[in-house]
């Protein structure tokens, strides 16, 4: 899970009265019992199918099983039924900013908040990491902005940055993806 | 006029907020948990953010978030529902101080409703009848004593902060008010965070009547009648009705006219709902103010063609009011059934995919739902899922036009309240409108 | 009152009278062809019988079969919808002989209205305006070139037994008369086996206007207001409103106490409409009288308060209208759109499985519809699936709200004319109320 | 096809004014090219997807494809692909008051109007007919009574009656089941 540091901006044009948005248990919640077992109930119903897919959408919830061919050697068919783990289920109660795909190995970092991304510390200074270039655990990768205060996102893992997912001064939501992350290719 | 407003909610208001906003031309733009991310409130808006996981401490009261989404979509206000944020006072100072408009009244207005026993001494201040009770909170057991003595056993013992039944003590003597007065105490500390308590006379078979009230910020106060929502199981609402079957134009009149100045009093601003008691000698008692729209509100809108949300935005707005309180003409009757996912008998939640919705239709029936075939009721939530409201001549007919509308209504997948509703519109002293807000305990024991 | 009834139609219209029935504690007894056997009318009733195969000649107009299904039943009257049977003078006839009450006015009743040229006649002795034309039926070229000479061309020749545009012919000078006097002639002869015409001027630019009435059998007659139903494509209704946006109330008192002459004049019983074209100079004619509820008869309801369906079935019972002039309020504005299971630009049917179905709800919104998810649009019938009305304070708020209902009704696996819908309702002039029964042709080749 | 002759009532305790029902065209018409088209889509179903059983059900339509196996000697399995037609599709548009099932080879008489059945043309009098015997083409086996008209059905083949659906006296609708016939059973 990556951390954020709370920075007050430095263009102050609103006066704002807020409790610190770092004292909010926003990323301590747990996966809840209930989506767990929904999950695992289709891995179940995967696995004793015989199928390479299986989709589940309904209001609410949206959940996708899909087993990537290119991950593994098969056995015998493209009817494999070995499942792999399900992609960041939309469900999830956790607030977990970064998910491992198991297909690819990679890292996604997420947006713990509500705000606006920005990739460099001020406008005139440089990106705090390009594409392709190696971070460390704890190394800030961005800021998101929100409600006039600079929260920094960090990551939590070493690896080499793969993709930038968001433009510099975008808007993002709660859970958006912002960067993948190849914890295979630390340095 | 706002451009563009953002829905600090979810289910059945958000959407019905976003209904008015569409025929008043304004943008919505609606907030949404992870696990409300398909929900039909996400999609009838016309942009959506996702605030948060599946609690809502985390999503929908997450204050940081909900306010970084009203910026990051530029709206100009917010509308906070029920529940939620709507009654938080702090959230509205906020928008108050980042020039977002909280549609709703003041900060200063829900603050000081929200405690109980001040928005009672205000009122009894100026001369309107409040429930006999001790004249604001109590500091000690002998203080106790003293206001049960005066005011006459039972008393009920009430956190200042309080409601949904937590931290009440009902005391029938003198000799168990210590003990009571101590427990409610504690009660309302580890619920509210504060142990303000209050002492009020004990009705024994009251009628809960509320009066539904406008006012705009010229000071301006209309009421719209009362709603009679008697028919509770612990201190929730289930069925709700205009007019009351026990209210007479008289009492109507007074009680309307004592809504007004309470309301008046406390300087309060846009829609809100004054809550009495009405005992057996139909004398009625202010109880409180609810500063948000009220679940029922549906109700009132049927008999009087006043639709309250977008009433409630242009106030909010800074419109003056559109009608003068001799405007106001309340045409039939209406009744409102709340329909839960809920075990009709043991009232167990009753979360899961809904695998066949249809609502009734027809004249004089109103659905307030935002499910459809397919949605998922999730279990972090509210358990409301549908308001069914009819509208009627009299009240004969919107009895009746309830209960054909009740065995229309087709929801699988889950279980509701609608066998509830059904037994208790068939029962003699609720067509008769003998109730009292003890009527459905006997109904379920008896 | 009745005891248990009959409805002969199927669709909306039965499900409609089915409610009004339960509402009422009347048991009901559904009638249905092969194709309809898991329709919702037909799960809706009480009691069930299949009528015939999916043909309507074979089934729901198979009076025989009908009148047996009665029988069988046990059924103390028999409500005939609109459409089908409603108008048969011949099938009411036989209701009364058999002792089963047709609701609906008299088989004479219906028998005299039923001749157009001889329902203007009624009411032109009554020294009520008609459109000028000829005093009764031609008899012959001479006739006609007479007739049209005295009014002034252009001139329309309609069939006395007509409806639905067949058997019109519109002459614009005297040297046409001849050749379209045999043709519509033949035309009536072949289509209703009855070659009586007659001839009216032909007003370029009308507005259809129609008036409710209700009658009961101590001869008093009250109005509910008018309905403006100029939005048509080829003599059909599409869309509904009242009131009319041109209709001050000194017009209204007049066109409605002129509808109410008529009917008594023609010593009409039970729910009628009375049907008027208002020029351009707002002179308004007497048309017909339509023997039937409308399809658009909601509108009426929604800004009356008044259930049609009941009042009709109390009527038929021989009671006493429960209204007088002076009680009928008309509150606020309401619209109807149709929504036919068609292509919305070619017109062409769209029969299928509706795969989703997802009305619009929330305050002053009213779907009339017998489908759900997983109905099927048979190839049989009416392609009508759905009436969607709307009420509002006045005609701008009622519009936004069809606008936003239209925008949430959800209707998957055909086409519908929704679309179209759309399209009138963001149409300045329809907007601003200027339309006439020209509208819509210009509309769709514009 | 059945026929039906309308005889007057012997109790005639109310006037009726009504047209011929003999010359209502209740039972000319035919099975609709609609309805025949899906149920043949349905046999094609059935037949490309090896099933025993296919049931289709919609509002207003309901079709039923069933293989009924104790007709024949099946050739591999249960999952016999061959498809029987289908029994009487209730969505059919033809008024047919005889329909014949091909997996038991038996003809039902269905009634093609609606009113009472009477197993007798009068209460003192015998059955027409009685469960095990033979009847012709063209003999009466029942009067249905509609608005007080008694309708005599006739069977429209030669046979032997196996079974008598609905009690005398009952009410029936239109399309009812009144007789099964075995037509191999003709003496």
């Amino acid at each position: 899970m990556s951390r954020r540091r709370s920075v007050p901006s430095k263009s102050r044009t609103r006066r704002i009265v807020l409790p610190d948005a770092g004292d909010e248990p926003v990323h301590e919640a747990s996966l809840t019992g209930g989506s767990a077992k929904q999950i695992q109930e289709l891995i179940d119903l995967l696995r004793q199918n015989n199928l390479t897919e299986l989709e589940f959408e309904r209001q609410g919830i949206r959940i996708r099983v899909r087993h990537e061919l290119l991950a593994r050697p098969l056995a015998t068919s493209a009817q494999d039924s070995v499942p792999t783990p399900p992609q960041q289920p939309m469900h999830s109660a956790s607030a977990a900013t970064s998910v491992s795909d198991a297909s690819t190995g990679f890292v996604t970092v997420t947006s713990p908040i509500v705000g606006t991304f920005y990739r460099s510390p001020s406008p005139d200074a440089d990106p705090y990491v390009e594409e392709g270039e190696s971070v460390k655990k704890g190394q800030v990768l961005c800021i998101v902005e929100a409600m006039k205060l600079m929260n920094e996102i960090e990551s939590e893992v070493d690896g080499r940055l793969v993709k930038i997912l968001v433009e510099s001064t975008k808007s993002v939501e709660y859970g958006q993806a912002l960067f993948l992350i190849d914890p295979k290719a630390a340095s | 006029m706002f451009k563009k407003v953002l829905v600090a909610n979810r289910g059945e208001i958000a959407l019905r907020v976003i209904r008015a906003c569409k025929e008043l031309g304004i943008k919505t733009v609606a907030i949404h948990s992870e696990a409300d991310a398909l929900a039909l409130h996400v999609r009838a808006a016309d942009e959506k953010v996702c605030v948060g996981p599946a609690e809502s401490a985390l999503s929908y009261r997450n204050i940081p978030n909900v306010l970084s989404a009203a910026e990051i979509t530029g709206v100009d206000a917010i509308h906070p529902g029920y529940g939620f944020l709507s009654e938080n006072a702090h959230f509205a100072e906020v928008c108050e101080s980042i020039g977002i408009k909280f549609i709703g009244p003041s900060s200063e207005n829900i603050a000081m409703m929200g405690d109980k026993a001040k928005a009672r001494e205000i009122v009894a201040k100026r001369g309107l009848p409040v429930t006999p009770g001790s004249p604001g909170e109590l500091r000690s057991e002998e203080d106790a004593l003293q206001a049960a003595q005066k005011i006459g056993f039972p008393v009920i013992i009430k956190a200042t902060a309080g409601g949904g039944g937590r931290g009440m003590r009902v005391v029938n003597k003198a000799e168990d008010l210590g003990r009571a007065f101590q427990a409610a105490q504690a009660e309302a500390k580890s619920t509210f965070g504060n142990d303000g308590v209050y002492l009020e006379r004990y009705f024994l078979e009251p009628r809960h009547i509320e009066v539904q009230i406008l006012a705009d910020q010229h000071g301006r106060v209309v009421h719209l009648g009362e709603r009679d929502c008697s028919i509770q199981r612990r201190h929730q609402k289930l069925v709700e009705e205009t007019p009351s079957p026990v209210v007479d134009d008289k009492l109507r009149r007074e009680i309307g006219r004592v809504a007004v100045e309470a309301v008046k009093a406390a300087h309060y601003r846009n829609v809100g709902t004054v809550e009495f008691l009405l005992d057996k000698d139909r004398q009625f008692y202010f109880m409180e103010v609810n500063t948000r729209i009220q679940v029922e509100h549906p109700i009132t809108e049927m008999v009087t063609g006043i639709d309250l949300i977008k009433e409630q935005i242009r106030l909010a707005a800074g419109h003056p009011l559109s009608i003068r309180q001799q405007d106001v003409i309340l045409t039939g009757h209406s009744l409102e059934c709340r329909i839960n996912a809920e075990d009709p008998e043991k009232f167990t939640p009753s979360p899961g995919v809904i695998t066949k919705y249809s609502p009734p239709g027809g004249f004089g029936v109103r659905v307030d739902s935002a499910m459809e075939s397919g949605s998922v009721v999730v279990p972090y939530y509210d358990s409301m899922i549908a308001k069914l409201i009819t509208h009627g001549r009299d009240r004969q007919e919107s009895m009746a036009r309830m209960k054909r509308a009740l065995g229309e209504f087709i929801i699988e997948g889950i279980k509701t309240t609608i066998p509830l509703h059904r037994r208790i519109l068939d029962d003699p002293d609720f067509q008769k409108g003998h109730v009292s807000t003890t009527f459905l305990d006997r109904f379920l024991t008896g």
